[in-house]
């Protein structure tokens, strides 16, 4: 994969967005080790803090636990969670957004919940 | 230990104020981009810190001694810029063998793989090469060096495109292999964006910013929408930079703060900045930029 | 952090060699000087007078003109060793002030031991070939081996004035890299020097009174170690790559 | 400014021209060559050099004439001053007899003596008259010639004597037709050297001729060229 430099969306984050793909892929098991910083560096040639960073994200969400010494691992029901966390996320930013653009089309809510459960009925 | 650390350096070339004031800290095995516009002082500032020139005022302590004619500072500090020289009389060759007696770090095998891979020739001399290549041989040299704090000025100036990317690649891989202090000048952030973990944006002399990479990033956002709306979104920020788009809507970058979330909720078009565009406005001389002529 | 601590004195030691191996190229101009220095000094000193009206003349061959060109090519290189080129070359590897001035005076005196005995030396080439050119009487020449004491005598004072020659060219390169006013400073001070005549005076209690080349060598000995402190304490303010 | 300092002036022009054109060819060799050491050129030039210095030393040379050094000429000098002072003094028994070259009697007619110089340098001979109470035509002579040493060239042996000749009461000192010495030497001291040591060494030990005649009280000398010492 390559990096996109000119986005706007910070390095790290693209690190672990990839990661997570991997996992989502099943690339890497549960308590499977995944790369290190360097190994990420070396990979996307990026600053090793940067790929630090990125992996560090996804220890806080718990999706990859540290053993000392040895590194980072998938932990068990990594990719649920990250599912999980991706539906949230871009489900709620986007309603987020159709919520923004109905009220400057001065769309009410009613007329809202009517469009989604019209393009449901399509689907 | 810092590997630097100036407190209110300030440097002056006949009459004109090359640095003021400049204080900061850099911390052990980070690689830090210098960045700032041509004058701004980078040049300058990296000769002091290599112990090359001499600071008027304030204090430089590079590995805890001032650098200008410490032996120890010299032994462990390179700088690599389109100014080195080596005597004539030595082939290239030459030079890169009595490397080893200076640099006790020196790496032999590494430095004659980057000589053959860049296809340079052992038998010239070093003020017949071309820019790029003087500029690439340089490179290899300071990288060689091992040296704990290892500075680039404008490393890839007269390189080509693919000597560039080889360059940052082997800068990137020597780093992680042997991690060491190391500082980086460009005007040209964008392509060195990635290698760097910190950001020291110098302008005019004094250090406008020294952050992380992304704290950089997210250090300003550009709000655009119609003139009014704008206004009324950034009263009591610091704008840094604004533009008009046309007649009506207007183009503003300002710090990043958590207030702004209303003008997003009240249809602001909200972006996020590059880490170069950052540094260009922040650096710019008038909050209207070139447009400014023109009116 | 790993930092490396040399002394100066290893330092000043990697310098030298370096700059032996560097620099070496100059003992092609030595060669040519000392050549030419070979071929125009076949009759160098020939004195001449009459008694009782017989002329009597003395062809004395003496390595002079080598020695004078030498002196040239010292004073000269002192003065090249002064130049950015060769001062930046010391600070792409490592290099203080310091250890750069002492090693470019090592430097200088090895380069000055290697001319003052191939200085000497040239002379036997002369006068080997005058030895089967000339057709007139031979006064018995001094030999090393008749007096030992005067030939290393001779070749320790050749040393020491091609040392001290190449170091006054370093310091007067010091003074014009330093300022290029402190140069013509300089000049003007040593034509003052000139015209009140206390130059003489100068170099007449250095040079001229001492009665044996020992006591010369010492005097040229010690202004040479002065030059070389001065030439360092100017130099430490002088910038590189600037 | 005195003319000395002129002097130096001026021979300081060359001097920088001359470190001017040397730097010059220096940078020249240089820079635009990749002229390094090679170090067999060195290491031949170094032997041919010493090989040439073993040479000349071993090589048997003819070389008769022995060079003095200023303190033997200062000696020599010395020689030459108390020779002249104790013949001035008609000092007989203190004269240093290996100066004595010739010894002659001659018996002239008339009562005048007339000395004559043929030769060009009539300086390098003085007469010396030691008046005798007697009242014979008879007239004792005898030669000395004294120390010659030009710049530490013993040539004693080199120059021939002058020439004593009598025609009736007239002493012809003649002269030694024109000749002319060369010799060659080599000097491992430098002439610049030697210059800055300020030798002060006796270069040359002019020795004279001295004719010491003794002449009976009656008789007159005629010297027009003044060889006569008192």
């Amino acid at each position: 994969m390559i990096l996109n430099t000119d986005s706007t969306k910070p390095i790290y984050v693209q690190i672990a967005e990839w990661l997570e793909n991997e996992v989502i892929a099943e690339r890497f098991k549960d308590d499977e080790k995944v790369y290190s910083q360097y190994q990420l560096a070396d990979l996307f040639n990026i600053n090793p803090a940067t790929a630090a960073k990125g992996l560090t994200i996804l220890v806080e969400e718990k999706i990859l636990y540290k053993k000392r010494g040895l590194g980072m691992f998938v932990a068990p029901e990594a990719k649920t969670m990250i599912l999980e966390k991706r539906r949230n996320e871009t489900l709620t930013k986007m309603v987020k957004d159709i919520v923004l653009e109905a009220k400057r089309l001065s769309v009410t809510k009613e007329e809202l919940i009517q469009l989604i459960h019209n393009c449901e009925e399509e689907i | 230990m810092n590997v630097i650390d100036c407190q209110k350096v300030s440097k002056d070339f006949r009459r004109t104020n090359a640095l003021e004031d400049i204080t900061f800290q850099l911390t052990e095995q980070k690689i830090t981009g210098l960045i700032g516009r041509n004058g701004a002082g980078k040049t300058t500032l990296l000769k002091i810190l290599a112990g090359l020139t001499k600071h008027r005022s304030g204090e430089v302590n590079v590995f805890g001694k001032s650098p200008y004619n410490n032996l120890m500072v010299s032994e462990n500090s390179i700088l690599v810029d389109d100014q080195m020289t080596f005597p004539d009389s030595l082939t290239l060759e030459e030079v890169l063998q009595s490397a080893p007696a200076f640099y006790k770090r020196w790496d032999t095998e590494f430095a004659s793989r980057l000589f053959q891979y860049f296809k340079l020739n052992p038998k010239q001399q070093h003020s017949k090469l071309s820019k790029g290549a003087k500029a690439t041989f340089n490179m290899i040299f300071g990288l060689s060096t091992r040296c704990e704090l290892t500075m680039f000025d404008e490393p890839t100036n007269g390189m080509d495109e693919a000597v560039r990317s080889d360059f940052y690649r082997a800068l990137l891989k020597d780093y992680i292999a042997h991690p060491r202090s190391i500082l980086i000048s460009s005007h040209h952030l964008a392509e060195i964006e990635q290698l760097l973990e910190d950001i020291l944006l110098i302008h005019k002399g004094r250090v406008v910013l020294h952050q992380s990479l992304d704290e950089v990033k997210e250090y300003a956002v550009a709000v655009q929408g119609l003139i009014a709306d704008v206004e009324r979104w950034t009263v009591g920020e610091e704008i840094i930079h604004s533009k008009r788009i046309d007649d009506q809507r207007l183009y503003v970058v300002v710090k990043n703060n958590s207030k702004l979330e209303r003008a997003r909720i009240e249809g602001a078009s909200i972006q996020t900045l590059a880490a170069s565009e950052v540094c260009m406005y922040v650096t710019s001389e008038t909050k209207g930029g070139i447009d400014d002529v023109f009116k | 952090m790993f930092l490396s601590n040399s002394s100066l004195f290893s330092v000043v030691k990697a310098q030298v060699k370096f700059k032996i191996n560097a620099y070496n190229g100059l003992i092609y101009s030595l060669i040519i000087l000392q050549v030419l220095g070979i071929l125009l000094g076949g009759n160098a000193g020939s004195s001449g007078t009459s008694i009782n009206s017989t002329t009597i003349s003395l062809n004395t061959s003496t390595n002079d003109v080598s020695f004078i060109l030498v002196s040239l090519l010292a004073i000269s290189v002192g003065n090249l060793l002064t130049t950015k080129a060769y001062r930046y070359d010391d600070f792409s590897f490592v290099a203080t002030r310091l250890s750069s001035n002492i090693a470019n005076f090592i430097v200088l005196f090895i380069f000055s031991c290697f001319a003052g005995v191939t200085t000497y030396f040239s002379g036997y080439v002369m006068r080997l070939i005058l030895h089967f050119k000339s057709t007139s009487e031979f006064v018995d020449s001094s030999s090393i081996f008749n007096n030992p004491s005067s030939f290393l005598l001779t070749i320790v004072a050749i040393i020491t004035m091609l040392w001290l020659f190449s170091s006054i060219g370093y310091i007067a390169g010091i003074l014009f890299q330093m300022h290029k006013l402190f140069f013509f400073g300089a000049v003007v001070i040593v034509v003052m020097l000139l015209m009140t005549g206390t130059w003489i005076r100068i170099s007449e209690s250095i040079f001229v009174e001492n009665g044996s080349l020992l006591i010369l060598i010492m005097k040229v000995i010690i202004i040479t170690i002065l030059l070389l402190a001065t030439s360092t304490a100017i130099s430490n303010r002088l910038g590189v790559r600037t | 400014m005195s003319v000395t300092s002129i002097a130096l002036l001026v021979g300081l022009l060359p001097l920088i021209i001359g470190v001017g054109i040397v730097l010059y060819l220096v940078k020249k060799v240089n820079f635009k060559s990749k002229f390094r050491l090679n170090k067999f050129i060195i290491i031949i030039y170094f032997s041919l050099l010493i090989a040439c210095g073993v040479i000349y030393e071993i090589i048997p040379k003819e070389t008769n004439v022995e060079k003095l050094s200023g303190e033997e000429l200062i000696q020599l000098q010395t020689e030459n001053n108390s020779f002249q002072k104790s013949l001035l003094k008609l000092e007989d028994n203190k004269l240093n007899q290996k100066f004595l070259k010739e010894e002659w009697t001659h018996e002239i007619k008339g009562n005048t003596l007339s000395l004559e110089y043929n030769g060009n340098d009539p300086y390098s001979t003085g007469v010396v008259v030691e008046w005798m109470d007697t009242t014979d035509q008879k007239i004792e002579g005898k030669v000395y010639r004294t120390n010659i040493n030009v710049y530490g060239l013993n040539l004693d042996q080199k120059l021939p004597l002058h020439n004593m000749e009598w025609t009736g009461n007239q002493l012809v000192i003649h002269e030694f037709s024109a000749q002319e010495l060369t010799f060659d030497h080599f000097s491992n001291r430098l002439y610049s050297l030697n210059q800055i040591l300020h030798d002060e060494e006796i270069r040359m030990v002019r020795g004279q001729t001295y004719i010491h005649l003794k002449v009976p009280k009656h008789i007159e000398i005629v010297d027009s060229l003044g060889l006569q010492m008192y």
